[in-house]
């Protein structure tokens, strides 16, 4: 039932690139990328990083209020993106920035959301993503609504929703997990279990490992190595294609760490040791497919040149857009609170600007 | 507990309000594939009201589900629904039972066009059997709305009669915004006069003023309504003349209509079954001061629920605002 | 981890006792009533299904509002309640009757309830018996959260919680049993599958027999044979004894069946059919502890005649009892809202009773 | 984001609300052993605003418990707990995250004694950062104040500033019913003046006039009433004498100090953060037009926020009634 058996099973899950950059062979989740493969799961990492430092930084410098770090996650999203077809939807969270990056949104559209200049707006249907959600584990329904709605259409695609560790201990993601498993909907819950929400480590949330939730629902749970970004994509794919087949749900525990603070608001040497986030360190997500190219000459260095300026880039087109986005006007406060009039609001809207034109005129 | 399964064809049909919105939904449901309904109990059983009664029958499992005993994933795997092109008419089993679902539809439901600056519509329906009279247990006789009126996104109705019920469901399920719509339970079993035929569908739901008066505005929606009448009837005999709206709509509310009376009537009087702490009758009383200050010849009254939980059924009646607390409201506002 | 292997485990779960009244050895949950105790779990049963359906009765004589019929789950209430020690706490739903009278709970209050004289208004303290809690699902939490009071004040008391099968699905459920997990609290969840929630049947709410559900959170799950007093009894005992010794809670899932209607306003024959009905009825738990009892000479006809006999007795007395019920006076609505007083219901109270005064002058 | 975790001694001294917080939770953890708090992130880390600061390693896991990221979880183990004996102290992280919670609160914890008429207690206190003006993203800036103020059995109360945090919290934590306590928290890392010696322990929080005035009376309560204080000080500027109230509580509300104030000024202006539909200022408004009818030289005006999401941060000071919504509302009532 949890298919994590095998060799290339760790007490990381389902592996199958090892920190030093060696393969190890997986015989249920075996997958064969191409040196072209290869190099485009690292250069999204590469970006994801370098996009998600930008976001710090510009938080730093009163650019953004808030910043959601993904430092450490990005092999757990980029693989697991990766994995999807076009017509697939995503339910993130708040934190899959290298998911977004990879169904190609529009890079500014985050920061956005963090500026305080919108809630993050995007049109779900544009790239298959969702808004990002902020109460925790309210997506994981709205998911399983969706891959409910795909296979009543009678659709081949499915749908993935992202989530913390933290978030299984909400009543929403036990009720998704059953709602999922009792209609067979094709959904694949991604956990990332960064080992902490907020300040509280996994034994906080969990008495057993969090891939086991999905057995006492009737569905395969499966633990992966969510700094390995080859088991990330493997078996993600794997759940999709079950998901696909109508074989219903799959949780899929990526066990990975979360490098930095829960966002910029946060001081994790208040609650973590730093000999944890070092002992992590080690295993680096980047580093470990940096290794490979390098070892199976799948890179060379002009590839490492070429994707560390398209992260600079990125890192610039992000700080001058930021920099340059506008506040939106105020009196479109009112605009979108109804699809159709609303008498209250219109009757707000006018005396909103009645005033707003009062103080224009005396101030 | 049976109803008439059959769906009324001609004009002026005489249908129990619960016949009206089993007609109402199989209408929705024949006119747009897209519409579902979701709910606990409501294939086989036909709801513990039969409101559903027939529909899984005739329109199969995929569109008349029944969901597990879960409301706050009943709400979600709706709105999830919604996002994926559906229309959801979700199925609350008792008022009383909305707020496990109450953090999907206030965070999620109610937010998530704003959120996305009208991208997303979220055109999903919630339908809950509501308030007392009934002699039912605790959980079983609650009226919440004031609770879903306070929440910017949400659309709030209530009908009165079966033709407000009918037609007014239908105003919910095709409107894009996504609707708390609040069925009078204890009126589920009353008849009135149906006019089916798309040619009679009426205008959105505004406030109604159902008898016309001229000494005092009675405002009241759903269940109250029909209480306000036999009380202007009573009032009638006494030689007060008292003029009845039924808002149907709570959010938003038809201050129009009100206001338009009061200030011909000069005075206002508000019932409903919620609490009247921070009750409809709060926003009403506030909003017409406001409008008609001066032509408010006494303090506006409310009668409403005590600031207790709906008591055990043997003292519904005592909590409830029946005809004589609604006529001392009346009483007092004429003296004034 | 489930506990429910062994010679005694059938597909309804861990079994003692046979339906055709025989014993079943088990290893695992092996106990050795005496007959007196054997006589007295009987007498139990025949007193919960004539007070039973007593309830209904009334009901259809218009003296009750509702009745929720508990007939066919008397062995998993009188069993599981038999295992507990008397400062053990229950958290009932709301169709524990057979729990309430072995909690030595005055047999006129369930009835009081039904009837809407009061909302269930006895103290839980007095026989450890909670409030009968509708809202389904809730009382877990409230279960869960007693018991870790209990374990902080270093008590050797036990908790259990009882609920539906349907129950299972809501989150608060599934939010106790991470919660009791997380904790080690020291309470049992009594789960009586009895294969309905109102017109909806299991499979509508799980995708996996209930008792799986445990595993995902950390704890042991037992189905046990529900309509086997003796199994319920040793079961109960056996996770009473675990959360004693602080290893936590077990959920047990009594597999039995709800032979009435859901309450009294229900139809059952609108959803399902009669053979299941007649299915069940073969394994009746009444009648397969009086064959034991027969089989083994442990009660002569005079014991049957005089547990018949209380049972009558029982019924004459909730009889009497229900119809000299008085309706409470209705200035109390207003005396518990607050423990302390409140300025609003003060007022409100006053009103009221000067409304109630010029009232009664006028007519 | 620190605070000072020193439990002051002395009278009079200054400290943020915050830090008054901390203090007050200190006392209570001290004076009775069965007083527990309990909430995402409070141990180690303190809560997100730092009010548990230092507590757990003061009074240990088992009386400062870090919980699983679930709010019904917290509440109803909270509920379970006091049951048991205890009295539990909820801290929710942010006011939009109490929904989820908000099925044990409305049906369970405010019912309870009522349900059991009596025999069951449950002095829990459920701690919410409330309300806007920090700059945050969704869900971080709501106003929930009429969601539970509209539920009979609950207690509702919002401080305003450090003194009334200290000793609110106290008298929170002391009540045998359930409390929503509401911690306004952009005033969070204001100072003010604590006199925490037990001699200077307040009576129950009653509402309070901050500042007297002639013209016009101002309600406010949390984060409005320095809002209104400036409001006043500069209408005072402009020859206009406003007195301001503090309601502190919102259930029970106060009316007598409110109508004994409007008795005297003839005009009332409400102002609060929540929407102005269904809210507080409704219920005030309402019930001060039907006690103070001849005194009101205009109507009651309410200042608050619009029927819209809370929206981006980029656009909050628009949304929130500030200094010049307040004077707006506050000159209309004077020129009616
Ligand atoms: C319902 C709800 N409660 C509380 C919060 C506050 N909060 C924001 S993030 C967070 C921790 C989430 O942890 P996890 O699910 O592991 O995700 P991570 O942040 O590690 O990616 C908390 C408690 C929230 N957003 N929603
Ligand atoms: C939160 C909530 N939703 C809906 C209901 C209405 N309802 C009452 S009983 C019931 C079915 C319960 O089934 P189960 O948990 O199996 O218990 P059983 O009645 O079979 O003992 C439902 C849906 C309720 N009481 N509470
Ligand atoms: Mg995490
Ligand atoms: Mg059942």
């Amino acid at each position: 039932m949890t298919g994590d058996a095998g060799a290339g099973t760790t007490a990381d899950g389902v592996r199958l690139l090892a920190p030093d950059g060696t393969r190890v062979a997986h015989p249920e989740y075996a997958i064969d990328p191409s040196p072209a493969e290869l190099r485009s799961l690292y250069r999204d990492m590469v970006l994801a990083r370098r996009f998600d430092t930008e976001g710090v930084t510009l938080q730093r410098q009163g650019e953004l209020g808030l910043w959601p770090s993904l430092l450490g996650q990005e092999a757990a999203q980029v693989g697991s993106v990766r994995a999807l077809a076009e017509d697939d939807h995503v339910f993130p969270s708040y934190r899959e920035h290298a998911v977004a990056l990879g169904r190609g949104m529009d890079p500014l559209a985050i920061p956005r959301l963090f500026r305080g200049v919108d809630h993050g707006d995007w049109d779900p249907q544009e790239h298959h993503f969702h808004l990002y959600t902020l109460v925790i584990g309210s997506q994981t329904l709205h998911a399983t609504g969706y891959a409910l709605g795909l296979a009543k259409d009678g659709s081949a695609s499915a749908v993935v929703a992202y989530f913390g560790d933290g978030a299984t201990a909400q009543g929403d993601v036990s009720e998704a997990f059953n709602f999922a498993a009792v209609y067979g909907a094709p959904v694949v819950f991604f956990c990332q279990n960064n080992q902490w929400a907020i300040s509280e480590s996994n034994e906080k949330q969990t008495r057993v490992p969090l891939h086991q939730r999905a057995q006492g629902f009737g569905f395969p749970g499966v633990r992966v190595d969510g700094n390995d970004v080859l088991a990330c994509l493997a078996v993600t794919r794997w759940a999709l294609e079950r998901a696909r087949r109508g074989e219903g749900p799959t949780l899929i525990e990526a066990y990975t760490y979360r490098m930095g603070a829960h966002t910029t608001s946060d001081d994790p040497t208040r609650y973590r040791d730093a000999a944890e986030v070092d002992g992590w360190r080690a295993k680096d997500p980047l580093l470990r497919l940096e290794r490979l190219l390098r070892a199976e000459g799948a890179a060379d260095e002009a590839f490492f040149a070429e994707t560390e300026a398209a992260g600079e880039a990125l890192a610039a087109e992000v700080r001058e857009g930021v920099r340059s986005m506008t506040t939106p006007d105020e009196r479109h406060l009112f605009d979108h609170v109804y699809a159709e009039p609303h008498a209250l609001v219109d009757e707000e809207r006018e005396a909103f600007e009645a005033y707003r034109a009062a103080f224009a005129q005396e101030g | 507990m049976t109803t008439t399964t059959t769906t009324p064809a001609g004009a002026g049909e005489r249908m129990t309000l619960v016949a009206a919105l089993n007609a109402s939904l199989r209408a929705v449901l024949a006119e747009d594939p897209k519409t579902l309904l979701m709910g606990e109990d409501i294939g086989r059983l036909g709801g513990v009201f039969r409101v559903t009664d027939g529909l899984q029958k005739d329109f199969g499992e995929h569109r008349v589900m029944d969901t597990p005993l879960a409301e706050s994933g009943i709400v979600g795997t709706a709105i999830g629904l919604a996002l994926s092109g559906y229309r959801p008419v979700v199925e609350i089993q008792f008022d009383g039972f909305v707020f496990p679902a109450y953090d999907q539809i206030v965070t999620q439901l109610a937010k998530m066009h704003a959120r996305s600056r009208g991208k997303v519509r979220l055109p999903v329906v919630i339908r809950i059997p509501y308030g007392g009279g009934i002699g039912a247990v605790e959980h079983h006789s609650e009226s919440p709305e004031a609770l879903f009126a306070h929440v910017p996104g949400l659309r709030v109705m209530s009908p009165a009669t079966p033709s407000d019920a009918y037609w007014m469901l239908q105003e919910a399920v095709r409107s894009e915004d996504p609707v708390v719509f609040l069925e009078p339970k204890r009126r589920y079993y009353e008849k009135g006069e149906v006019d089916t035929r798309p040619a009679a569908r009426p205008g959105p739901a505004t406030a109604r003023v159902v008898r016309e008066g001229t000494d005092l505005t009675l405002v009241a929606y759903g269940p109250m309504v029909a209480t306000c009448l036999n009380a202007a009837a009573v009032a009638a005999g006494e030689g007060h003349e008292l003029e009845v709206v039924d808002l149907r709509s709570i959010s938003p509310i038809d201050f129009d209509t009100v206001a338009r009376s009061v200030r011909r009537t000069g005075r206002l009087v508000v019932a409903h079954e919620a609490p009247v702490f921070f009750g409809a009758g709060a926003e009403i009383a506030a909003r017409i001061q406001e409008r008609c200050f001066y032509h408010l010849e006494a303090p506006v009254l409310r009668v409403g629920g005590y600031h207790t939980p709906y008591p055990p059924s043997r003292l519904e009646d005592e909590y409830l605002p029946g005809l004589d607390r609604v006529l001392d409201a009346v009483d007092r506002a004429l003296a004034a």
